[in-house]
């Protein structure tokens, strides 16, 4: 009985961590542009973010190790500094949009002017991180994180033509504005492999002190959990999709995409939507913040816990509350959420390597994971997905910004 | 019991009697003299260490950060090998881990900084 | 005779010059046996290059690389502690001629 | 072996920025396309806030966003070599749209429904059933 709820509680926290301001940015601007077209990305994105996760449970539930210690410990120091500083500053980036969907969605629900609401964001979010504990923060962001689910609804409620969306899933060459498209599929992988979530998930799972026996229960949890969490970003897509381009309305600037639950359930679609997006952003910058603090406190061999007081990880405390005033300062500057957003949407797919060669490696060697190492599929997958976002983030972003 | 000194020793995480973190093997000090076997005596902490096994262009600006955040100044902190209790997936050094000076830093953000935020 | 303290972790990838000045490859691993309370240097081990070794031997397991014809060629060799000379930690020479070494089965 | 190799990257990297720069086309389409987009919000807009669907405050915000955005265009227009001809076609239209989101701004926080109703029944609607076909949806 105790796996059944630890199965369950595994697949919720996931579908509630899922979804964030990356997510659903990228979804909502796709949907808008290119229709169902791109459908393809969120796949290939999702299938590559079970694996990785699946691996990261199974490296803490075997070695007892969070990836970011066996990271240190395999690959030695100077070589471990790259993936500490790149990640961390990506933290950074990533955590500062995930702060401007907050502040949009508390600027949408009052109606008051947005960048005032960074600061007061990041100071909530650093008030739950100092009083509450990883269980709290886990399970009750990813509970609240289930309104997301209003998307869902929204779904079924358009009846969308099934049989074109599933055509959506197949990668197809772009018929308009390629530029764009090349970019926003790199936005959306990057939206999907989130490095932050692995360091989280592991972390997390040598904190519940998992063992061997947790590995078929960590696949199960891993595959579903994230394929729910897939299953909304597509649901986001669609429902975009079927709003926006009969209305001829392109995703240019983030307040746009607000009333998009509104045709379909009028001012309580606003309301939900303004709801999800506020949940979600805020459950996503508690993520972020822990697991830019795991990876720093793991790598040097500081004492790393969220159940203790701050005053007893002091060091570790510290790194998390500077990513935040980070993540507000970044905010305050008020540079347009949405631009934040796609740009560490793309960097991530660049960045990718960097964090996902060194876990590969690490999947495959005894040493770690003994006789639970890497199958060739989830050795093969993986690489391919990354090297395709990696390929096409190296194209498409200096097109970008060559183009803006 | 054969060692592997740089897979098993380096970069592994130190701990103390009662199994709290101390830090990381940063580095590691071997006697060397030319007629008898080396013998490895002690394992390094501290951001001093850090930054000489940077690329020389970078050493110079970790150096004087690990100077500013470690209140004692660059003497890396040392453990003597003898000390070891345990050798494995972690080290554990028979050492009281509260006074020991490889915790100096953390305590000094812990008084300095964190504990005069309140609810800490 | 003055014993010196050397730093591990500064030894790592410094090439190893043999006694007619060839690079004979660099310091990957050093093998110790704990006696007691103290730890004692037995042999080095030289090789392409110690972050290589950490890389490669985990990547060589990748069936997929092997499949592409990636087979481990590098070879490395295995110095007895009294066959290095490393008075000058900066530059270790070895005390006797490469072919003397005992080659490391990898 | 070397040369060759930077040789195909440098070919590479050529390629790419021949298709990165815009052609006149696909800028004026760039223009239409901009321009269509903040009408249809601006109607879009308009249209929820008169079935109560958004907030008062948001639906002014996005009209004066909607504004802002046309005026950042037609700024960027005049930076660009286009034919005059076009230049002055996207000018006008792009003149017309943003009067409408100035009107329907004033009207939204004038809370004058009558007005609001009027100009979103006189601005342009788009073709929903070509859209949905066109991107494949239907």
């Amino acid at each position: 009985m105790k796996k059944l709820l630890e199965i369950t509680l595994g697949i919720v926290t996931s579908i509630g961590g899922f979804l964030e301001v990356g997510s659903l940015a990228t979804s909502a601007q796709a949907g808008a542009a290119f229709g169902y077209q791109l459908l393809w990305a969120i796949v290939l994105g999702t299938v590559c973010l079970i694996f990785l996760v699946e691996m990261s449970g199974r490296l803490a539930a075997v070695s007892k190790q969070p990836l970011a210690g066996a990271m240190r410990e395999r690959f030695g120091y100077p070589f471990f500094l790259i993936p500490l500083v790149a990640m961390s500053l990506l933290g950074v980036l990533v955590l500062a949009s995930e702060l401007g969907g907050l502040s949009l969605a508390l600027q949408l629900v009052t109606g008051i002017s947005f960048p005032w609401w960074a600061p007061l964001g990041a100071f909530a979010a650093w008030l739950l991180l100092w009083k509450g504990t990883f269980s709290v923060i886990e399970k009750g962001a990813s509970l609240f994180g289930l309104i997301t689910l209003v998307f869902v609804v929204a779904v079924f409620r358009l009846h969308p033509d099934w049989t074109r969306a599933a055509a959506g899933a197949l990668p197809s060459m772009p018929r308009h504005e390629p530029m764009r498209y090349w970019f926003i599929a790199v936005s959306i992988m990057g939206a999907s492999i989130a490095p932050y979530l692995l360091y989280f998930y592991s972390a997390g799972a040598v904190e519940d002190k998992w063992n061997e026996t947790d590995v078929p229960v960590n696949r199960v949890t891993a595959t579903l959990g994230m394929l729910f969490g897939g299953a909304l970003s597509i649901a986001v897509l669609v429902v975009a999709a079927l709003v926006f381009v009969p209305r001829g309305i392109r995703i240019e600037r983030f307040d746009q995409i607000a009333p998009m639950l509104t045709p379909i359930m009028s001012r309580w679609g606003f309301f939900l939507f303004a709801a999800a997006l506020g949940i979600a952003c805020f459950g996503a910058m508690l993520e972020i913040a822990l697991s830019v603090a795991y990876l720093v406190a793991q790598g040097f061999g500081w004492k790393w816990t969220e159940d203790a007081r701050p005053r007893d990880v002091a060091r570790f405390s510290l790194v998390y509350t500077a990513t935040l005033i980070g993540g507000a300062l970044i905010g305050i500057v008020g540079v347009d959420p949405l631009a934040i957003t796609l740009m560490s949407m793309a960097l991530t797919s660049a960045l990718l390597p960097i964090a996902i060669v060194p876990f590969l490696i690490l999947m495959n060697d005894p040493h770690f994971v003994g006789k639970h190492g890497n199958g060739w599929i989830s050795n093969t997958v993986v690489c391919a997905i990354v090297a395709l976002a990696f390929v096409l983030a190296v194209v498409s972003i200096p097109l970008e910004l060559m183009g803006s | 019991m054969d060692i592997d000194v740089i897979r098993d020793l380096l970069d592994k995480q130190l701990v103390d009697r009662e199994g709290e973190p101390l830090g990381r093997v940063d580095g590691i000090v071997m006697a060397y003299s030319a007629d008898a076997p080396p013998r490895i005596t002690c394992f390094e902490l501290g951001a001093q260490t850090l930054a000489r096994r940077l690329p020389r262009p970078f050493q110079g600006a970790l150096a004087w950060l690990g100077h500013r955040l470690s209140p004692r100044g660059s003497s890396p902190y040392r453990l003597e090998v003898s000390r070891i209790i345990q050798l494995g997936r972690t080290i554990k050094i028979d050492i009281d881990g509260t006074r020991s000076a490889a915790r100096e830093t953390e305590r000094w953000v812990r008084d300095h900084i964190v504990a005069r935020i309140p609810g800490s | 005779m003055s014993t010196r303290n050397i730093n591990v972790e500064l030894l790592l990838d410094k090439e190893v010059k043999d006694s007619e000045g060839r690079n004979a490859g660099r310091i990957e691993e050093i093998r110790a046996r704990r006696e007691g309370e103290e730890i004692v240097v037995e042999a080095y081990h030289l090789g392409p290059a110690a972050l290589l070794e950490r890389l490669a031997a985990p990547v060589m397991r990748l069936s997929l690389l092997r499949a592409l014809g990636f087979h481990r060629h590098a070879h490395g060799w295995r110095v007895r502690w009294e066959q290095l000379d490393l008075s000058d930690p900066e530059k270790p020479v070895l005390r006797c001629p490469r072919d003397e070494l005992v080659k490391l089965a990898r | 072996m070397l040369t060759r190799w930077r040789m195909s990257c440098a070919a590479l990297i050529l390629s790419l920025l021949a298709c990165g720069g815009k052609s006149v086309a696909d800028q004026i389409a760039e223009h239409d396309r901009v321009r269509v987009s903040w009408e249809q919000t601006s109607r879009f807009a308009g249209a929820e806030w008169l079935d109560l669907a958004v907030p008062d405050a948001y639906a002014a915000r996005t009209l004066q966003r909607a504004s802002e955005e046309l005026r950042s265009d037609s700024e960027a227009l005049t930076r660009e070599q286009l034919p005059s001809r076009e230049l002055a076609r996207l000018h006008a239209a792009l003149s017309i749209v943003r009067a409408r989101a100035d009107a329907l701004a004033r009207a939204v926080r004038a809370r004058d429904r009558d007005a609001v109703i009027r100009m979103v029944n006189e601005s342009p609607r788009a073709n929903a059933d070509s859209l949905l076909r066109q991107a494949a949806l239907r």
